[in-house]
């Protein structure tokens, strides 16, 4: 079976990295840190947030903590200068997130121990723009029923 | 001098002028103290001169007598340290990647935990040999400044090799440098000090046994 | 030319060889030698620290035969060696050394620090400083022939009671013998057995030999004394003795410096190599059995051990004959904890037996003996050297072991043991046989 | 034209809602390797941030650096960020040519005077300064003329910040580092060869969000990014402890992952954020992918010895120094022996024979 190119011919072996790898050992530190985390959020409704980004990991090691966290009943987006992914894990109050940038690359990577992530929660700012907006939408309508009227 | 800098220079002409000083220095020992001469004797020979100082040379090795308290602490602290030092110099991984740039090959290396404990051993053998060396009325009767130096300039190593293998506060490149610079230091004194035993010893023993075996002498 | 510090350092720059230069660049000031040295386990003083002995012939080797030392001296930083400083080490050179040679044994870098002593004492003697003791035995070893005086005479007196005593006849002066046999003063004066032992093993075993009038003094003390002309003038003797004589062999007696000088260093402080063989009692006698020509009769009944005299031992090399013999006539042999090769010194070798100064430390140091023989149940302490066997008995004396413990000679237990064949139905015997 | 509005009023005169805001102050203070919880605190200084003037210098370099940050993971992100400071001079990125270009330096120099900030990437030549010019100006000319008004300067690169490859041996140029020449001003040094994308940005984010220069270690580096060695942050760390090492590129011990020490990686010695920031979008690393590390945010990273070579390695060729120091040692010691010799050869011919006479008498 020869080709044009003749590629084919030549005997390739794939190496899996399944295994190869080594776990740097942040898995076990990181649960344990996330559990001491929860207790005090139980206890004095103190919040965590952890930096993934900040712990270097061996390759697939982040994948593996995260299937280690699960996945909860709480999944939302966030469409704020890209993609933003909230999630509950297995554990409640150990959220997950994920921000992306329009090009839809990661930027930033979270654990947040927390009953909610604050960026779920509508910003204040954010809601004194909206009720001006309500407000000027209000003003406007009435204004155009008004005028419809006059 | 920056720390780059003093790295580089410890691996390169730091390391050139310390084996340059090392081998004309010893060899010009070994050679200053041969060429004195000795007689041949010439009593009918009982025995062979040469292979009984080579065997000597090994035998020595053990120790024949029944000591005293004082003489097995030396003795006991003193095997620890020459086996643990020889084994740290010689099997640490990268002591071998070191003898490889010099001597163009390498051997197997052990496992650094291991080495951690050969040295850890070694530095316990050095202190309680300083310590016996101050407290033992013989010893301190016999040392002069040298012993204290050459103590000095061979815990020096060690001391910061173990710390650079077990992570501590201090940079790794200037530690790195300073071990080096360490192990340097300790080759330039050795053609200038005691520690030119590391050669001479092997010659005494061989003349030790050497003038026992001509009488058939056990040594 | 009378003796000076100046002539003393002369001698110590030329004694000083390879060896010496390199047992001293070696050294790591470990100490272990101190613990070989009976002179100092038994009194802890560590200026009893064999290596230390030899400070002054260090320095002379450091400024004389170093890069550094000779620069130091040029440029006037070094220390001279002193008056003082021999008036120091004297005593530790000469009453608390025996040349025993274990600390030789033990030393880790391989120092043959005996080897270093010896050489020691040429430059302390030339420097003239040596005990007054030993001088004087070396005087009348030179002068008369024996360093306790003993002349002719005196032998005559002896050969005449051993052979009434055995019936034979103690050859002297026969010319053509095979062996020539020495003695010492001791064995003359006061351990006179030997020479009908000798008689009667020799005759029995029909080993020609013969005394010597000119030379029948076998020990030395220009060796001890640390001078190598003077030993070899007493060495001289015994040389021109065995020619005239044409001996093939001349026999050490139990003595153990004695054969260190002869065997040893005899040839090398003579200039050449003899022209017959040195060949010790015990050599001789192991031969003989190992031959058949030596047969014994029963058993000691008491238990005995053996003290290995370190001349002929240690430093001699002669270490199984004397157990193959001891054997031969004593069922319960037994070892002390340390023997052979590193058995301790009775404390009073290389001169220190002739040195009165020495007297105290020489008893102190007779401990470690005591310490062996204890709890071992010995009543019998044979011994190969006359000199050991009198440090032994004033040792036991000393420590009222006396009553306990018999010092005795192994040839002469071997004699006492001696089968007797019937002479009359052999007809013949090498040994003359008294008419 | 001067832009005098804060970076909050920027980012809100385009719209970004305060969710947008929030987020983008996470990703910046995880990008300055701030811990989370000075999110608010980032924010609040970010919104109060004034947009400050950047001029940026190239001397002698490779673009590497430019490449770098243009080609870095978050454009998006960096694009607020350049929107946040004013880029004034660039001769890479800039659209402006010849006179012009150097007019608008000029320009943004008079108008912002004390209060610019000066990138600089390559190193400066001193041997002769005909090696590198702009629009005629030399190198070394044009940084001390732009660096006098400067309120701090980031030397980009490790040809800026250690003199980088141009400075490597023999070089010709004489080529030195930015801090050879400027002694006055705070300068950051952002090495590496390049740089990492995210440690420039990350750099110029804190100078925008505090407004002063960030803590340096002693070789003028911010400690956020170059506090650790590679080695200490390096996922194959645990194989260097178990004494595990690849001894070529293909063995067995390269395909499990081991530790790269006697391939010559220089991870113990080098201090920088690959470990942890990795490279292209966080893909990957120089170690991850197989190869030990240069060193090159190291000073001197291109004369250290080699980049194959161990670090407990020796770098000079010894063995014939070993054959000369022997012979040396040989006849040094063949001359003193023979003198030695004939010393104890006169001592031993003047030797006086001792007699019982000399003995008696002492």
């Amino acid at each position: 079976m020869s080709t044009p190119d003749g590629l084919h011919d030549i005997a390739i072996e794939t190496h899996s990295d399944a295994g190869a790898y080594p776990a740097t050992g942040n898995d076990l530190p990181i649960l344990h840190e996330i559990r001491h985390a929860l207790q005090r959020l139980a206890q004095s409704g103190e919040k965590t947030v952890i930096d993934l980004q900040a712990i270097p990991m061996a390759p697939g090691e982040e994948e593996r903590i995260l299937q280690l966290l699960g996945r909860g009943e709480v999944s939302a987006t966030i469409d704020a200068l890209g993609p933003s992914e909230v999630r509950e894990t297995a554990f409640a109050g150990v959220w997950t997130v994920y921000h992306r940038n329009t090009n839809n690359e990661v930027v930033g990577k979270f654990i947040e121990i927390t009953h909610c992530p604050d960026l779920l929660h509508s910003q204040p700012e954010d809601i004194a723009t909206g009720m001006a907006q309500i407000r000027e939408t209000l003003a406007e309508l009435e204004s155009k029923q008004s005028g419809d009227q006059a | 001098m920056t720390e780059t800098e003093f790295l580089n220079w410890v691996r390169g002409p730091g390391m050139q002028i310390a084996l340059a000083v090392f081998i004309v220095g010893m060899v010009y020992r070994v050679l200053e103290n041969y060429l004195i001469g000795r007689k041949q004797s010439l009593a009918e020979p009982r025995g062979s001169e040469w292979t009984h100082g080579v065997g000597t040379m090994w035998r020595r090795s053990f120790t024949r007598a029944k000591l005293t308290t004082r003489g097995y602490v030396t003795l006991v602290a003193g095997y620890i340290f020459h086996i643990a030092f020889l084994v740290t110099l010689f099997f640490l991984a990268q002591h071998v990647e070191m003898f490889r740039s010099l001597l163009g090959f390498g051997w197997p290396a052990l496992p650094p935990l291991l080495i951690t404990i050969t040295a850890v051993l070694g530095i316990a053998a050095l202190l309680a040999l300083l310590a016996h060396r101050l407290t033992d009325p013989v010893k301190r009767m016999l040392s002069d400044y040298q012993d204290y130096l050459t103590w000095f300039l061979t815990f020096f190593p060690l001391i910061t090799g173990f710390l650079l293998i077990n992570r501590v506060g201090i940079p790794y490149k200037t530690l790195l440098a300073t071990h080096i610079l360490s192990f340097e230091l300790l080759l330039i004194a050795i053609p200038f000090t005691k520690l030119s035993h590391i050669i001479t010893t092997f010659i005494s023993r061989w003349y030790n046994g050497a003038i026992a075996g001509v009488k058939g002498v056990q040594s | 030319m009378s003796t000076s510090l100046e002539r003393g350092i002369r001698t110590w720059v030329a004694q000083i060889d390879a060896p010496i230069a390199s047992f001293f660049t070696s050294c790591v000031h470990c100490g272990i030698c101190a613990d070989a040295c009976l002179f100092f386990t038994e009194t802890g003083d560590p200026k009893y620290t064999p290596i230390h002995k030899l400070e002054p012939m260090r320095r002379v080797w450091q400024q004389e035969y170093t890069f550094w030392g000779r620069l130091a001296k040029r440029l006037g930083f070094s220390k001279p060696v002193t008056e003082d400083e021999l008036k120091e080490w004297e005593p530790l050179v000469y009453d608390s050394c025996t040349l025993c040679g274990r600390c030789s044994m033990v030393c880790p870098v391989g120092n043959d620090i005996t080897y270093m002593i010896r050489k020691m004492r040429e430059g302390m003697v030339a420097a003239g400083y040596a005990p007054e003791g030993l001088k004087a035995a070396t005087s009348r070893s030179i002068r008369i022939g024996s360093p306790m005086g003993v002349r002719l005479p005196a032998l005559q007196a002896q050969i005449k009671a051993a052979e009434a005593e055995t019936g034979l006849t103690v050859p002297l002066d026969q010319e053509g013998a095979d062996y020539l046999m020495l003695l010492s003063s001791a064995e003359i004066m006061q351990f006179s057995e030997i020479i009908s032992a000798v008689t009667r093993i020799f005759d029995e075993a029909k080993v020609s030999w013969t005394l010597a009038s000119k030379a029948f003094e076998a020990t030395n003390s220009g060796m001890q004394i640390g001078s190598s002309d003077l030993a070899a003038q007493l060495v001289q003797r015994i040389v021109d003795a065995a020619e005239a004589l044409k001996v093939k062999y001349v026999i050490s007696p139990e003595c153990g410096h004695a054969y260190t000088a002869l065997r040893w260093e005899g040839p090398n402080l003579v200039g050449r190599a003899y022209p017959f063989k040195v060949i010790h009692i015990l050599e001789l006698l192991d031969e003989l059995r190992a031959e058949g020509r030596l047969k014994t009769d029963g058993f000691e009944d008491q238990r005995v051990t053996f003290h290995d005299p370190c001349q002929i031992v240690r430093r001699g090399g002669i270490v199984e004959p004397p157990r193959n013999l001891l054997n031969m006539v004593a069922k319960d042999f037994v070892e002390m904890e340390e023997h052979g090769i590193m058995n301790w010194c009775c404390g009073g070798g290389g001169g220190v037996s002739a040195n009165e100064r020495a007297d105290p430390i020489r008893r102190k140091a007779f401990d470690r003996k005591k310490h062996q023989l204890e709890g071992m149940g010995v009543a019998k302490l044979v011994t190969a050297c006359s000199n050991c066997r009198n440090m032994l008995e004033e040792g036991l004396e000393d420590n009222h072991l006396d009553e306990d413990i018999e010092v005795v000679g192994l040839a002469e237990m071997l004699a006492e043991h001696l089968a007797v064949s019937n002479r009359a139905d052999t007809g013949e015997s090498t040994s003359t046989a008294k008419e | 034209m001067k832009d005098t509005r804060t970076v909050g009023e920027i980012l809100s005169s385009q719209g970004i809602s305060r969710r947008g805001f929030l987020k983008f102050c996470a990703a910046t203070a995880s990008m300055m390797a701030m811990p989370p919880s000075m999110v608010p605190a980032v924010a609040q200084a970010l919104s109060n941030a004034r947009r400050p003037s950047v001029i940026w210098l190239s001397f002698q370099e490779c673009t590497g650096c430019t490449e770098s940050l243009t080609r870095s993971h978050s454009p998006t992100l960096e694009g607020l960020l350049f929107d946040s400071i004013s880029l004034d001079y660039h001769h890479t990125l800039q659209v402006a040519a010849g006179s012009a270009a150097e007019e608008a330096r000029e320009h943004a120099m008079q108008e912002n005077d004390g209060s610019y900030l000066v990138v600089v990437d390559g190193s400066i030549p001193l041997g002769n300064p005909g090696y590198s010019t702009i629009a005629g100006i030399s190198n070394v000319d044009m940084l001390k003329e732009t660096a006098a008004g400067a309120a701090a300067i980031v030397a980009v690169g490790t040809c800026a910040a250690f003199g980088g490859i141009p400075h490597a041996n023999p070089n010709p140029t004489g080529a030195v580092a930015v801090s050879d020449i400027i002694k006055d001003k705070p300068i950051i040094n952002v090495s590496g060869c390049p740089p990492i994308p995210i440690v420039i940005t990350g750099v110029l984010a804190h100078y925008l969000t505090f407004g002063k220069v960030p803590e340096l270690d002693d070789l003028g580096r911010p400690t956020a990014f170059f506090g650790q060695t590679i080695h200490d942050r390096c996922y194959r760390r645990p194989f260097y402890d178990k004494g595990l090492f690849a001894e070529t590129f293909d063995d067995e011990g390269a395909q499990q992952g081991w530790c790269l020490y006697k391939l010559g990686c220089k991870g113990p010695v080098t201090y920088n954020a690959c470990a942890v920031s990795k490279w292209n979008s966080g893909t990957s690393f120089p170690i991850q992918s197989g190869h030990g590390c240069f060193g090159c945010s190291e000073p001197d990273f291109w004369d250290s010895g080699g980049f194959y070579r161990p670090l407990s390695a020796t770098t000079a060729d010894v063995g014939t120094l070993a054959g000369v120091a022997a012979l040396a040692g040989a006849a040094a010691g063949a001359a003193i022996g023979r003198m030695n010799r004939s010393h104890r050869a006169r001592a031993q011919a003047r030797h006086e024979k001792l007699t019982i006479d000399d003995i008696e008498e002492s």
